[in-house]
């Protein structure tokens, strides 16, 4: 990825502008805001819901959509913290039984959705209420006391940075690799463009969305999984309540269209950052709690107009395409 | 003058459409638009109806003057526009679309009844042969395109336009609707006609005025010109065609089909050689579609279909193209384009996986891949990264051309359904050229169908007719002409004469 | 800048309740009432102690009440008075926040590692108001009846609530039979799932909830399926102490109880508390229990709490 | 509308065979499900859902979407009540001013979404968030005692039936006659399927869309303040949090795509009473909670996979086409 700032970058991504000016409206009006503590605190509180972003992202440029995440994490998170509490899980044991949750809901939402051609949005709505039901009936009391093993998924540090954080950069970075250098990258893509001219090519349409509802389901489980470990106690009915529209809110926000066949993990990326910098700095300010909420609304009505204003600015910074040739005149 | 453009310019982002374009349209008068694809004329037409407002220049309707339209008033003014990408509503019946936006009402409430009896008379007077409770989305291009047309009349206009309106038609209904138009025009309408086939505009026109890169190049009355005249005003001369290659008898099918069948097609038995090409023929509904989508089993089919000796057997396109089947599919926008990823991504996506190594793209592979297509196949614009939906009609048909005849996929029977609707008379030229040039020099085999005959002539070895889905006769060498493709359709040659007087 | 906060966060450590300006309260369940009534009464306190009063907005959520405890704790405000959503899922947090000098405060419980706390037993709060309707249940329909109980089992307070009510209930009336066991806490659940037990059990005499607003749709159900405001064969009772409620109980329906929360004290004790540990109280000195008391008809309370809404 | 029950009806709307089955179940489980005081029963609770579902369903008809009803509820609900409660205001105060509430969310959401373009997901999840801020900055405690003017809204008999179920046939009567009858409702269809080619038709593709948003806005205030007149009390904070999911998934299951363009009132309707009936038996059974949100989960799923069959039914039920026009051969 070129990194530097160039005004059609700017223009693609209106997020960074955004994003550096709460960034100093913050430290100007706090004095708290930029700081080591503050900065890695915002980025372990995202890394969660930038794990589930990333897989929803690939999911919605494919066309598809998946609202199950919130109870995919609790049900992730109750899996990984049973089997720590009362079996005494170590890591890779707690980490894999989150993982396969996560697989069995996600091959559930593929099956239906892709296999069968349900609509996505009311099955992974229904997914989503019943398997909160099925985690709360699984573990209906808090479970905590975990061993040290699993409370090393949350709460090592890898090169300086917490655990969660690595988590997430990976799971953007393999991701990102996928979408950029592998042909399935492509095929996600024209799945979402025209499903129709993706099967007439060739391309697994069916495949490949439901590798991505696992992919989803995985990662949502195990976003459960690392917030379990990182607060060393779970609540089935309240882990995760709500984190679908945040993670929904991340990736359109982020500039992927709901309609499929457009969007880039970067901007997905800014997208986490921006809400996560919002949630934190305004705590930081110190808003009133209802205040919070109505300038939370209008930091999304704010986003949905960068998002408009993007393709124009994008259109005003584009480079000339050059002029078709001139057929040589005859008469 | 009914209709009076002056001036009038449009750019998009940096795209200058229409630089300055003048058109005067008299009462009465058949007035051919012509022009290489992405010359402006839809841009112009679109200005008309009010889809934008002009960046410049008036349109003055029946006296009164414009700088710019919304659809109301462009409706108002007496415009009545047949846009080239259906203006249809698919989930409404019939006669919901013809009346949208102008019902009949009674009461605040819509009349249905008197709105039924006006579209059945129009839809009556285009030879229509659709319900008016109909779902416009159940029907075949054909009657979706009259639905379009009955639409326009049903306003009343002082002026008609109509864009590319026969793309989709077949000779049949093409005939209805030339004297539909010379009734109008015997009705004093002015009558805006924007097409690429030619005969169209030696049949019909009275002037014509020829659009190159937005600027207006030639305008003037069509008394004594020829066909050559008007091509040469639209672009440069087109080449000669490559010469046929040689088809040998001796050669093992390529292409061997029997029995196929499914709905309302079939049985059907096929053979087509090494570098043969063979054209399907027929009126729309004939079910050459259907023929070549279950070739390439993309419906549902029985029967036998076997490729350079191999049995297919499994009825899905990737079974299909892992046999070297390929089929370029008729719906351009629907089936064929990815209208937002880039011309690379259009033209080599099925080719990626094979070009890639250890599961990884290999960018400069497929950089020269395109490079050598887009060389090949003569894309323009060459670039590989704008995205498929900038490119003209012509363009993104070769892309759709270049996805299986790049040299990297094992194509060896090539399906193609309507390979030139909608594309320019130089680029039409061109896609024969490449077809031609797959044929003979890489030997594949070509099975592709059409609508109109000049093409089945032009580009085919060997010609089916095809009806109900079945194939009812068979052309080739000197029997190979337009008359006989004509008669073998249509009930007799005075009909056909009939339908077009 | 890094050092420069480091630094600030050595001078903000509290000496004394002077040194404390600013309190934050963190609530997670801002979509409950009981939350805008305490906040009401600890805002007074605030103002009057002289401190700022910073809330937070969690929506519920556990991880988002973590977050915000973190960057509250990377802020170093010098006071956190915090109602854990899961106990044992904020020790961490506490510890950081005390180590980093801020002055912890749990609410609703007691954490490890905490300044103080203010406590008030949601379970005795259940078993409060379960033992009253199961004593009025053997006193007015000699213990044989039906009852129905509005639960919340999706978060700990609830659960504990839940537990004490219907422990105490079916212990001191084991002869009522138990025609339903809901998930309601806001009024327009309460009614639709009170109307359908209806449907079957149009009998039911006793309807407990697991807050008021539960209890209240309760209520409107009984009323609505024709039974009279003050039918003496009815009791209704809920948990809180909302006004709506207590003005029924005033008025003499069978809306007989609520297990009341006292908002002043426990809103008073939100800025009481941090300060009094500044002053160097000892957790056992500085911490409050509030108690929960039952209110009925009659109770001087019920005209006292109805008097603190203002 | 033809009330007989025609096997092409039934295909169409696969819902009327599952709501028999559902009754029956339920009747033979419990004994007390049919019986006018429980369907009536039924009627009122689903009433304020069908006042919000009718006029969202044309929204997405439409190509539209307003998920900030559950806040215009709650917002709706607090106007009337603050006014009844605190001014001691009458009938057709409080409505008026509850309308008043809606309509200026409905605008808000309408302008951002119709006149300037913006997304509406992102923008009425917006508006969700921050209205249901303001509704709770404007009322933070419960709202009690209304005087009989208001409770007449939500309790009073007209022709026997409670005026909630009056009010919403009113609702379903109003939009279905405007659907069914006048240009307007050909237009709402026509600017689903093609935005496009509604506006070169010369349909008011801004002016519509935005008049539904008003009067989504609107109905969802209605509804809440009928439910606060019923009730006798509102909360701020839980009134109508998660309507806005309730609507979205009566609407879908009720065979209105979220694509736009198709649906019919009579499958919202049905959608409608499939949510209520479900609610309503799971309860009467006294089913779990948390099994009862599996059960719920599921009928989801089961709603969506009877929408994918409903169009292959109907094609098996189909009336033949008439043949098409022969071209008489020649040879
Ligand atoms: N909405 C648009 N945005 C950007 N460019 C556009 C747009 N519409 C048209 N163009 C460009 O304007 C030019 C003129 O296009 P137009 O559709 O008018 O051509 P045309 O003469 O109708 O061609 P054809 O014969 O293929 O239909 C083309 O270069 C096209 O790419
Ligand atoms: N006799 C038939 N039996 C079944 N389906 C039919 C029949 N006639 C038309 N169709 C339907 O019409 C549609 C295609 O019509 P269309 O006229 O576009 O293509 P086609 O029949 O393949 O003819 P052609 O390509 O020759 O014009 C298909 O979806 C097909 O299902
Ligand atoms: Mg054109
Ligand atoms: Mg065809």
């Amino acid at each position: 990825m070129n990194a530097s700032v160039t005004p059609r970058r700017l223009a693609r991504y209106p997020l960074i502008p955004v994003i550096i000016a709460m960034a100093i409206g913050f430290e100007l009006a706090t004095g708290s805001f930029v700081g080591s503590q503050n900065l890695l605190g915002i980025a372990t509180d995202s890394a969660t819901l930038a794990i589930v972003a990333v897989p929803s992202a690939l999911l919605v440029i494919s066309g598809y959509l998946d609202l199950s995440v919130g109870s995919t994490y609790a049900l992730g998170a109750v899996a990984a913290g049973w089997l720590a509490s009362e079996h005494g899980g170590g890591l890779v044991g707690c980490v894999l039984l989150a993982l396969l949750a996560g697989l069995a809901v996600g091959a559930v939402n593929g099956f239906l959705c892709c296999v069968v051609g349900l609509s996505p949005f009311i099955v992974t709505l229904g997914t989503l209420t019943a398997v909160r039901g099925l985690a709360q009936q699984l573990a209906p009391l808090p479970l905590t006391s975990f061993g040290d093993g699993f409370a090393w998924l949350g709460g090592a540090k890898v090169a300086g940075l917490p655990s969660p954080v690595v988590i997430a950069v990976l799971v953007v970075l393999v991701a990102g690799a996928v979408l950029a250098l592998t042909p399935v990258g492509r095929h996600i893509y024209a799945i979402g463009v025209s499903r129709e001219a993706a099967y007439l090519s060739g391309v697994r349409v069916r495949t490949v969305p439901f590798a991505l509802f696992l992919a989803t389901g995985a990662c949502a489980a195990l976003a459960g999984a690392i917030k379990a470990s990182v607060l060393g106690a779970v609540q089935s009915g309240t882990a995760g309540t709500g984190f679908e529209l945040a993670v929904l809110t991340a990736v359109l926000v982020g500039g992927v269209a709901l309609t499929g066949g457009s969007g880039t993990l970067f901007g997905v990326v800014l997208g986490v950052a921006f809400l996560g910098i919002l949630q934190n700095g305004l705590t930081l300010v110190g808003v009133p709690t209802f205040w919070q909420q109505v300038a939370q609304g209008l930091a999304l009505v704010v986003a949905a107009g960068l998002a408009y204003l993007s393709p124009r600015l994008e259109a005003l910074t584009a480079v000339r395409p050059a002029a078709p040739p001139r057929p040589v005149p005859v008469t | 003058m009914t209709l009076q453009v002056t001036g009038l310019r449009k750019s998009f982002g940096g795209v200058h459409a229409l630089r300055g374009v003048d058109l005067t349209i008299a009462s009465g008068e058949v007035h051919a638009l012509l022009g290489h694809n992405g010359a402006g004329k839809s841009t112009l037409i679109k200005a008309l109806g009010g889809a934008f407002t002009p960046d410049g220049g008036t349109i003055e309707v029946a006296g009164r003057s414009y700088s710019g339209l919304s659809p109301r008033q462009s409706i108002d003014a007496g415009i009545a526009i047949i846009f080239q990408h259906l203006s249809l509503v698919e989930s409404l019946s019939v006669v919901d679309n013809v009346f949208l936006g102008q019902e009949h009402r009674r009461l605040g409430v819509v009349d249905r009844g008197s709105q039924r009896a006006a579209a059945r008379a129009l839809l009556d007077r285009l030879g229509a042969t659709c319900r008016v409770d109909d779902r416009v989305g159940d029907l075949p291009m054909g009657q979706r395109q009259l639905v379009e047309i009955a639409k326009a009349l049903s306003r009343d206009p002082v002026v008609l336009v109509l864009d590319e309106p026969t793309a989709a038609l077949s000779s049949h209904e093409i005939g209805a609707l030339e004297r539909t138009v010379r009734a109008l025009q015997e009705q004093g309408l002015a009558i805006c006609y924007v097409t690429h086939l030619l005969g169209e505009v030696e049949r019909l026109a009275d002037r014509m005025t020829v659009l190159r890169d937005g600027q207006v190049h030639v305008s003037t009355s069509l008394e004594g010109r020829t066909r050559r005249d008007i091509i040469e005003a639209i672009a440069e001369p087109p080449t000669d065609l490559p010469p046929r290659g040689p088809v040998h008898e001796a050669d093992p099918p390529q292409l061997q089909v029997s029995g196929l069948s499914g709905p309302g097609i079939g049985p059907i038995d096929l053979s087509v050689r090494p570098g043969e090409i063979v054209g399907l023929y027929g009126l729309i509904g004939s079910g050459r579609t259907r023929t070549l989508e279950m070739l390439f089993g993309r419906r549902p089919r029985d029967g036998v279909v076997t490729v350079g000796g191999r049995r297919v057997t499994r009825a899905t396109p990737r079974a299909a193209l892992a046999a070297g089947l390929a089929l370029v599919p008729g719906d351009r926008a629907g089936q064929g384009l990815f209208s937002s990823l880039s011309a690379l991504d259009n033209a080599l996506l099925p080719a990626q996986g094979v070009l890639s190594a250890f599961g990884l793209r290999r960018r400069r592979a497929e950089q020269q891949a395109f490079e050598r297509l887009a060389e090949a196949l003569a894309v323009h614009p060459s670039t590989p990264e704008a995205p498929a939906r900038s490119f003209s009609g012509g363009n993104q048909q070769k892309l759709l051309l270049g996805r299986w005849v790049n040299g990297i996929l094992p194509t060896t029977v090539l399906l193609l359904d309507e390979p030139t609707q909608g594309v320019d008379v130089r680029a039409r030229h061109e896609i024969y050229r490449v077809v031609r040039t797959i044929a003979s020099e890489r030997r594949t085999a070509v099975v592709f169908a059409s609508t109109d005959p000049e093409e089945i002539v032009a580009l085919a070895d060997r010609a089916l007719v095809m009806q109900e889905g079945r194939v009812v006769g068979e052309l080739a060498g000197a029997a190979l002409d337009e008359d006989a493709l004509l008669h073998a359709v249509h009930q007799s040659e005075s009909d056909l004469q009939e339908h077009l007087s | 800048s890094a050092p420069a906060s480091t630094k600030s966060s050595g001078d903000k450590v509290a000496k004394s309740s002077t040194d404390v300006d600013t309190v934050a309260w963190d609530y997670p369940f801002t979509f409950l009432p009981v939350y805008a009534g305490v906040a009401k009464f600890a805002k007074a306190r605030a103002k009057e102690k002289g401190v700022a009063l910073e809330q937070t907005n969690d929506n519920g959520r556990p991880d988002v009440q973590a977050s915000n405890l973190d960057t509250l704790i990377a802020k170093k405000v010098p006071a956190i008075v915090s109602f854990p959503m899961v106990f044992e899922a904020l020790e961490a947090q506490a510890a950081k926040a005390l180590s980093a000098g801020i002055i912890w405060v749990t609410y609703g419980g007691t954490l490890q590692n905490q300044s103080a706390s203010i406590t008030f037993s949601f379970e005795e709060g259940g078993r409060k108001l379960g033992e009253d309707a199961a004593a009025w249940a053997q006193e007015s329909l000699g213990g044989k009846g039906k009852v129905a109980f509005l639960v919340d089992d999706t978060i700990q307070l609830g659960r504990e609530r839940t537990a004490g009510m219907i422990d105490a209930f079916t212990k001191a009336a084991p002869g009522m039979e138990v025609v339903g066991r809901e998930q309601a806490i806001d009024p327009d659940t309460a009614l639709t799932k009170t109307k359908a037990i209806l449907a079957k059990h149009p009998d039911v005499n006793v309807v407990l909830g697991i807050t008021d607003g539960a209890a209240f749709g309760g209520y409107k159900a009984l009323v609505e399926a024709g039974r009279a405001e003050d039918d003496a064969e009815t009791y209704v009772g809920g948990q809180d102490g909302d006004l709506g409620s207590l003005e029924l109980i005033r008025k003499g329906t069978f809306y007989r109880a609520s297990a009341a929360l006292q908002l002043r004290d426990i809103g008073n004790a939100v800025i009481d508390v941090p300060l009094a540990v500044a002053d160097g109280r000892s957790d056992a000195e500085a911490s409050a229990d509030v108690p929960i008391a039952l209110v009925k008809p009659g109770d001087a309370l019920l005209d006292e709490i109805i008097a603190q809404y203002g």
